[in-house]
């Protein structure tokens, strides 16, 4: 059957497509580059001054909106290609802009803008003791190199920019470098980073199978394909956070400023999604078996990541899982679009995807949402823990309330973006199992992992929201929080507003995002998809009226009764204290106790002794599974595998000798031996 | 010109130990490196030609050596002045066991610098493999007495270690020479003549067997020398023992000399059509090098020891892409280059932290970043450089490589390259990055206070480490093409193809 | 949509809950005794509309938010659901998810609001709420999934029509038993029913659902009980659309037919509660996970 | 004229025996010498069709520098540095003259299929030179003393020098003179080197160097 949306096999040579009308359209590109060098420079000068913190924030800004413009003509189809001359072996800097790029270039520009801003004010009190340039000098790299990944055309020119990437995003970690666990935390990020970027070298490699490493000539050798999408898989998957190579993310991400947490978690680790769907336009036709790779990928990284975050009771590492939550859900969109195309069903490949990308988007809106409100219960309470917080909404209502916003758009409850993405995905699913074939299969997987999961989040977030915002506060900090400055309210709200616009205007984000869309699963089911989407957004308008007219009928009800006033209702109990309240633990203990297992959840009980207990206590931590079972036994064998060999090195001049004498003697007998 | 470029160090090697005042020395010592530099730039504009009946002569590698040979004594020079105005006077207490030694007299020091440079100028320059040899050997002669700079027992023992293990490898490599011209004599009947220009016309007509022999043990001769395992044991000992400005030069320079000579042996094997032969040697080698080098960086904790290390699985690198041909030996020589500006870098930093926190042992540095700034950056910098993260040169060349190794299909190759690629770099990193972050306080996982100086970090020890970092970065952001050309026509004569 | 679309969505609307007073009738009856009148929900609704409110000190306007969204959303998933053959009011492909995922806004908002009031057993209720439901979910879905496995079809609507007996392909049978079985579960499960959960125990501490409105009076009660009154309808009506799977050639037969289904169901509930006693909460999840193991046992009869 | 070689090729082989089994300093040195002896006579004799001036010139130097030159720089570093007249053995001197008939077999081997074009000299050259060369290796690997080590070097290079004579291989005075230079300053070097070392540790055998290792 013909599958929808392949190009044919690009020719080896790069084709003579007439280069499109650059002048006015690369203008905003190279404005943007050129904003943030010139910035990051700035700011490295002005070093410890406050200043810093203006330009660099003023310098995200100003590229944010020419990355949104830049990005938003090439998505809407005014393509561009910019070739510079640059000298390195195998490279060439060659940028050019696809809907495709565009479309990330869009979310990094609206992010990193929006966190610039708020990252003013957020290191300001560090200003004339930290360095604030070098800070906002990484940042704005981190920005420039991420608007470089998603347009480069070149792997070289791709790699070093993904290494800058990781580098810079690597610093911006180590701000706080005196506490150890950033260090050990910027330890494991640089690894396991480093790691990934080796297969992607061997899968450039493979790729350009000995020919020019320009992104338009590369397509794999016969057979190779599916040794470059597994390359891929891990390559990428270590940067996106795919569930067996995610142990670097709640390590890192909780440990940068808060701002950075964002940009990391809501942009950075979605270039490994980019890099995955540029290397499956690379790769041409897929069989059916990448499809349920990342199925199965998407599945256990999502389920496992709400699971883990279910567990934790540190607000930001509780954030940093459910980055490999989406990132898994993200992924179970891409499989259910790769059945799709695999099994020529078009209407599920669009959706599949176009699912997959709206998720960026919106994973992008609220999860960035939600680590700067959580930056802003930092900077006020000094406190992530979540047992120590409480009652916030009245002492930081804006805050609170845009939380609120976020916790239910990532439940991916209705009417907030978070339901359009998954109700793509669904749809797709749905599809597949209405159509039968091998490919339900995918759907059922993909359906049944989305149900559990959506379950879990919403108890993930219920926890989140209801103990830090809801309730008694449970200390003094607590107490005495207060919503912070305006420049750091702001970006929280204007999120918070597009997770709404986003929830109700579905279907116009999808029709933007259909060209994106169509390289890789065909234009043909776009209108279906938008369609299709209305109903969902006319659903949220009308729930938006009903809760209206109810609230409504009950201010009319109440109008003119007492309304009074007193402490909650505790079934007669005297004097009920903020300490009697659910704690996030004793909250998530059903289902971490039932999770135990895959959990390892340790728990140190200290139970009440005697007639008049003292004190009684009980305490849960859940580490990374994988990073104590897994890695952490990887690395003991070789360090003694090391430690094993080091005889070889006693110090006695001898030996060393006796080296020589064998490497000879080995090697002259072994060439030379015997043969007459 | 070539015979200045040979004679202008040599005579002022000679000059010093007769000049008693210390200034005028040091003068000399930084006008001899200017003017050594001066030559060599000039040979960048016009390539002088073969002297001495084909024996001396400058052909692109030689140029490249030459070069970075050249260019890194300039700046150890400059840091060395430094080095010296801090290490005058009497006796100095021991920072490990505490007792007291003296320095050897400075003057003997210059010179023996002046003659080091003389002789690595000599190897890369004489185009004749006897005479290649002889070069080698003097380095060995003249670098001993540089390691036993301080007069203590662990730097005389690293002194004699390198000494006796490097002449007896370079005793063999003698014997490899003898074997080649036996193996040469059946070509031109009144025996052949070792300069590489009648051994590659004559090459063809080489007797196979005599020729893998005399290679093998030209191998394992300058290979002992160039610090390929298992011969490399001599090279932890002499980089943690010398002075800092030493490491960075045996380092940097040394091992690129002793490389040029197996460059120079595959060449002629690759002419007589054997490449594969020598290739696969070279590879297994490399290999082995790379590996050996990652297991041992793993629990290293001193961090000189460490570079010494990084300097092993860089020449393993260097011999792997050689062997593996292709793309990979301009890949390799990209990478001599990369390497010898990174690693001097990193050794005259490692100096700085040596001089400001007194202790070699990587556990008892902390928080550099707050106490020496600049230090620090360039200690991370040169981190990532040798890890090959972008924008050093490093990573290109190192991707060149691994692309000529998948390139020849040998995947099992490319996947034990990286793996080892790997280990040495979470090695390093684990070393690394504690010492350079986190808190300088005392007590805090045993770190010690960085000792602050009046001036923390005088000028002299920045600049030279900053000048090579600078350098390196340049390479990694823009190949130049005079550079280019050079490193292209080397790799031909090496038997790569572009 | 069709005129009969609407008027089930009125008599749901009206008669939802009725749905209460059945049980409640049955149960006595069976208990032997005579039992609240069937209208008593009503009569309970029409004295909380009338009465003021009085708020804790330490709620905000999250508490009384989530009555009020918490039944919008039960109104609008309500909409969604077809009556066995009878069309829903909105039918459009995978409308089965929104109407679920609404569900999961309304258990959303009660949970906030419970926690909201910082109260030790409504926070022990929203928790044993949220593990529920996280079970529940996947059963349900998975169940509809098999359905639309059996029917080809992806909206709610088509699917029950494409089952109803005449057009409905000969191996649906097993697969409905299924479905039906497990939707029966999630019913109990969603609605706080006996064995999961028990609606009128006098002791907070084995309430789930009972527990989360504990702070909650007047109109906001109201809102609560008419709105899960609301969701017993919706999942009963689809409980006789799977497990009644008949459509007579008029549409007027079909809804009257249904109707009684719905009321049947209730009735069943009735006898359920009655027959059984509440289960231990750890044995909870593994009653929900039999559910979803239903749940694709069919969908792997479906799928075959 | 070839018995006269083999016969000097045999005495090469004896003397290497001996180095192997005795175990007096001075006799050690005293046979490293003789073998320079031996290795000039070789050369001459190998040659002696077409003695050249130049060859002669070096043999001539190359005995001066290590049948007397280094030999007596050796004893004198032993006399500085009160070197106890024992050789001092890793490896038992029975057992060494065993190991030293094994690396003959070893020779024996490798060089069978090394065949030497035209070659005047005897075909037991090319096993005695290369056992000569390990034999020197033996020693540095199984003596304690610096000295010894040194000695052994000396060895090695007197096995690669026959080699090179042997065979003459054609290569114009300055290479050979280079080399010799070269195993001077080498020895010389050394001998400094012993000399700081038995100032550091009043004593010479090298097992207390080995405070540099992992």
């Amino acid at each position: 059957m013909r599958r929808p949306g392949w190009k044919r096999r690009r020719p080896r040579r790069p084709a003579h497509r007439p280069e499109p009308e650059n002048d006015h359209k690369v203008a905003t590109y190279i404005l943007l580059i050129a904003i943030l060098s010139a910035g990051a420079l700035a700011a490295l000068l002005l070093g410890r001054r406050a200043a810093a913190s203006a330009v660099g924030a003023l310098a995200s800004i100003a590229a944010g909106a020419c990355g949104l413009i830049s990005g938003g003509t090439a998505l809407a189809g005014a393509t561009w290609d910019l070739r510079l001359p640059w000298s390195v072996p195998m490279g060439s800097f060659h940028v050019a802009a696809d809907p495709l790029s565009g479309f990330f270039l869009c979310v990094i520009s609206l992010l990193c803008g929006l966190c610039g801003l708020y990252g003013w004010r957020y290191l300001a009190h560090h200003a004339g003791r930290r360095n604030l340039g070098a800070s906002w000098c990484f940042y704005l790299l981190l920005f420039a190199s991420m608007a470089v990944v998603v347009t480069a055309r070149n792997a070289v020119l791709f790699l070093v920019a993904w290494e800058a990437m990781s580098l810079s995003s690597l610093l911006l970690v180590m701000f706080e470098h005196e506490r150890p666990e950033v260090v050990r935390a910027g330890w494991t990020y640089l690894v396991a980073t480093h790691l990934g970027t080796a297969f992607l070298l061997v899968m450039f490699l493979l790729l350009a199978d000995g020919g020019s490493l320009e992104f338009d000539t590369l397509a794999p050798a016969e057979g190779a394909g599916g040794a470059v999408f597994l390359l891929a898989m891990v390559g990428f998957g270590t940067k996106a956070g795919f569930l067996p190579l995610h142990v670097w993310l709640p390590e890192a991400h909780p440990a940068a400023p808060s701002h950075v947490s964002a940009v990391m978690s809501g942009v950075m680790i979605k270039t490994g999604i980019y890099g995955l769907l540029r290397t499956l336009l690379l790769l041409g036709p897929p069989p059916a078996w990448w499809g349920f790779a990342l199925l199965g990928v998407g599945a256990a990284s999502g389920v496992f990541g709400v699971l883990l975050a279910l567990a934790q009771h540190d607000l930001k590492r509780l954030l940093a899982y459910h980055s490999v939550e989406n990132i898994g859900i993200i992924a179970l969109g891409m499989g259910v679009g790769l059945l799709g195309v695999s099994s020529g069903n078009h209407l599920m490949a669009a959706l599949g995807f176009t699912g997959a990308l709206l998720h960026v988007l919106n994973h992008a809106v609220f999860k960035g949402l939600l680590f700067l409100a959580a930056g802003s219960v930092l900077h006020a309470t000094a406190t992530g823990e979540l047992d120590r917080l409480g009652g916030l909404l009245k002492r930081m209502p804006a805050t609170g309330g845009a939380f609120l916003v976020g916790s239910a758009a990532i439940s991916g409850l209705p009417p907030l973006n978070g339901f359009v993405s998954e109700f793509c995905m669904y749809a797709g699913a749905l599809s597949a199992i209405a159509a039968g074939g091998a490919a339900a299969w995918g759907g059922v997987v993909a359906a049944g992992s989305l149900a559990l999961i959506s379950g879990l989040a919403l108890a993930c977030f219920s926890k989140a929201f209801g103990i830090v915002f809801l309730g008694e506060p449970r200390s003094e900090s607590a107490e005495a929080a207060h919503d912070p400055p305006l420049s750091m309210r702001l970006p929280v709200q204007l999120l918070a507003g597009l997770c709404v616009a986003l929830g109700l205007c579905g279907p116009l984000a999808a029709a933007a995002a259909a060209p994106a869309v169509a390289g890789i699963a065909g234009g043909r089911a776009a209108p279906a998809v938008v369609e299709l989407l209305w109903w969902v957004s006319g659903a949220a308008l009308l729930l938006g009226a009903l809760v209206a007219a109810l609230a409504l009928c009950r201010r009319r009800l109440l109008r003119g009764r007492t309304v009074g006033e007193g402490p909650t209702w505790d079934c007669g109990y005297a004097a009920p204290g903020a300490r009697m309240q659910y704690t996030a633990s004793s909250y998530a203990m059903p289902i971490v106790k039932m999770f135990r297992g895959v959990l390892g959840t340790t728990e140190h009980l200290q139970r009440p002794e005697g007639l008049l207990p003292r004190s009684a206590s009980v305490r849960t931590h859940t580490g990374d599974p994988l990073l104590e079972r897994a890695y952490r036994p990887a690395f003991a064998a070789v360090a003694w595998l090391a430690a094993r060999l080091r005889w070889l090195q006693r110090g006695r001049n001898q030996l060393y000798v006796l080296y020589i004498a064998l490497a000879v003697l080995a090697l002259l007998v072994f060439e030379l031996g015997g043969r007459p | 010109m070539i015979w200045a470029i040979l004679f202008v160090p040599a005579l002022c090697g000679c000059l010093c130990p007769v000049i008693r005042p210390s200034w005028p020395r040091r003068a000399l010592l930084l006008a001899a490196a200017a003017l050594q530099a001066a030559l060599v730039g000039s040979c960048w504009v016009r390539r002088p030609a073969d002297t001495a009946a084909g024996w001396l002569g400058l052909d692109a590698a030689g140029l490249l050596f030459l070069s970075l040979t050249t260019a890194l004594f300039l700046v150890t020079a400059v840091y060395a002045v430094g080095y010296f105005r801090q290490e005058a006077g009497a006796k100095r207490r021991d920072w490990e066991e505490g007792f007291l030694f003296t320095n050897r007299p400075e003057a003997m020091f210059t010179a023996c610098l002046l003659w080091f440079l003389a002789a690595m100028s000599l190897v890369s320059v004489s185009r004749h493999l006897g005479l290649l040899w002889a070069a080698v050997e003097a380095t060995t002669l003249a670098s001993a007495p540089l390691i036993y700079f301080h007069r203590h027992h662990r730097s005389l023992e690293a002194a004699w270690k390198y000494l006796l293990i490097c002449s007896v490898g370079i005793a063999l490599a003698m014997l490899g020479n003898f074997f080649l011209a036996v193996a040469g004599s059946a070509a031109s009947e009144d025996g052949l003549r070792l300069t590489l220009d009648s051994l590659l016309e004559s090459a063809a007509g080489l007797d196979p067997t005599w020729f893998k022999a005399a290679f093998i043990l030209c191998l394992v001769g300058y290979g002992t020398k160039m610090g390929l395992a298992p011969m490399h044991t001599w090279l932890p000992d002499a980089h943690s023992e010398a002075p800092s400005i030493v490491s960075a030069l045996l380092s940097g320079a040394l091992l690129n000399c002793a490389f040029l000579a197996l460059l120079r042996l595959h060449a002629v094997s690759c002419a007589a059509a054997l490449g594969d032969f020598s290739g696969s040697l070279l590879m297994l080698l490399g290999l082995l090098s790379m590996v050996l080098a990652a297991l041992f960086l793993i629990h290293q904790s001193d961090f000189k020891r460490m570079l010494a290390y990084s300097s092993v699985e860089n020449m393993g690198i260097l011999a792997l892409g050689v062997g593996s041909g292709g793309v990979a030996v301009f890949g390799s020589l990209f990478h001599a280059v990369n390497h010898s500006l990174v690693k001097a870098m990193l050794f005259l930093a490692a100096g700085n932290i040596l001089a400001a926190c007194h202790t070699k042992s990587s556990a008892e540095v902390r928080g550099l970043l707050r106490s020496h700034p600049v230090t620090a950056a360039l200690w991370l910098a040169g981190l990532l450089a040798v890890i090959g993260m972008p924008p050093f040169g490093a990573f290109f060349s190192e991707l060149v490589v691994l692309r000529g190794i998948v390139g020849a299909g040998r995947y099992a190759l490319a996947a034990v390259y990286l793996a080892a690629l790997g280990v040495t770099f979470v090695a390093m990193a684990r070393i690394v990055l504690p010492m350079v972050f986190g808190k300088g306080q005392a007590g805090d996982e045993g770190g010690r206070v960085p000792i602050r100086t009046a001036v923390p970090e005088p000028l002299w020890a920045i600049l030279p480490p900053l000048a090579l970092c600078l350098a390196a970065v340049a390479v990694g952001l823009h190949l130049p093409a005079w550079l280019n050309a050079v490193l292209q026509s080397a790799a031909a004569q090496a038997g790569g193809q572009p | 949509m069709t005129f009969l679309s609407v008027l089930h969505l009125l008599l749901a609307l009206a008669g939802a809950p009725l749905l209460a007073g059945i049980i409640h009738r049955v149960k006595a009856r069976t208990a032997g005794r005579r039992g609240p009148p069937l209208l008593q929900l009503y009569f309970d609704l029409g004295k909380l509309l009338k009465k003021g409110a009085v708020y804790s000190r330490t709620t905000t306007w999250v508490f009384k938010a989530g009555p009020i969204v918490g039944l919008a959303a039960a109104v609008l998933s309500l909409s969604l659901v077809p009556l066995g053959p009878v069309p829903a009011v909105a039918a459009f492909p995978g409308d089965l998810i929104l109407m679920v995922y609404l569900l999961g806004l309304m258990r959303f908002v009660t949970v906030l609001a419970a926690l909201d009031t910082g109260s030790a057993f409504e926070g022990l209720g929203a928790s044993r709420e949220v593990q529920f439901s996280a079970l529940a979910e996947p059963a349900l879905l998975l169940g509809l999934g098999a359905l639309a496995a059996t029917a080809r079809d992806m909206s709610l609507s088509g699917i029950f029509s494409g089952l109803s007996l005449p057009a409905a392909p000969p191996s649906a049978a097993p697969v409905l038993l299924l479905v039906s079985a497990a939707t029966f579960i999630v019913l109990l499960a969603e609605n706080a029913r006996i064995p999961i959960d028990d609606p009128n125990t006098h002791l907070e501490l084995t309430m789930v659902h009972e527990a989360m409105v504990l702070d909650h009076g007047g109109v906001d009660l109201a809102a609560i009980e008419y709105g899960s009154s609301l969701k017993l309808w919706i999942f009963a009506a689809l409980l006789s659309g799977v497990a009644l799977p008949v459509a007579t050639g008029s549409s007027a037969a079909d809804l009257l037919l249904h109707l009684a289904g719905v009321l049947a169901v209730a009735v069943a509930i009735g006898l359920v509660e009655s027959g059984m006693a509440r289960l231990r909460l750890l044995r909870v999840p593994q009653l929900l996970l039999a559910a979803s193991v239903l749940s694709l046992l069919a969908l792997a009869l479906a799928l075959r | 004229m070839a018995t006269l070689l083999d016969m000097l090729v045999v005495l090469l082989v004896l003397a290497n025996f001996r180095l192997l089994g005795s175990s007096r300093l001075l006799a050690c040195i005293r046979t490293v010498a003789a073998q320079a002896v031996l290795l000039g006579a070789t050369a001459v004799c190998a040659n002696w069709a077409h003695l050249e001036g130049e060859l002669v010139l070096i043999v001539c130097s190359s005995v001066a520098i290590k049948a007397v030159l280094l030999p007596w720089l050796l004893r004198r570093a032993a006399r500085e540095a009160a070197v106890t007249r024992e050789v001092e053995p890793l490896i038992g001197f029975s057992l060494s003259l065993l190991a030293g008939a094994g690396l003959l077999a070893v020779c024996l081997l490798i060089a069978a299929p090394l065949r030497v074009p035209g070659a005047p000299s005897s075909g037991l050259m090319i096993p005695a030179s290369l056992f000569t060369i390990l034999t020197g290796l033996f020693l540095i690997v199984a003596r304690k003393k610096a000295v010894t080590q040194v000695l052994g070097y000396l060895c090695m290079e007197n096995g690669i020098h026959a080699f090179g004579m042997a065979f003459a291989v054609r290569e114009p005075l300055l290479v050979g003179m280079a080399v010799l230079l070269d195993v001077l300053a080498a020895v010389l070097v050394m001998g400094i080197a012993i000399y700081h070392i038995s100032r550091e540790f009043d004593h010479i055998d090298t097992d207390r160097l080995t405070a540099l290792k992992e």
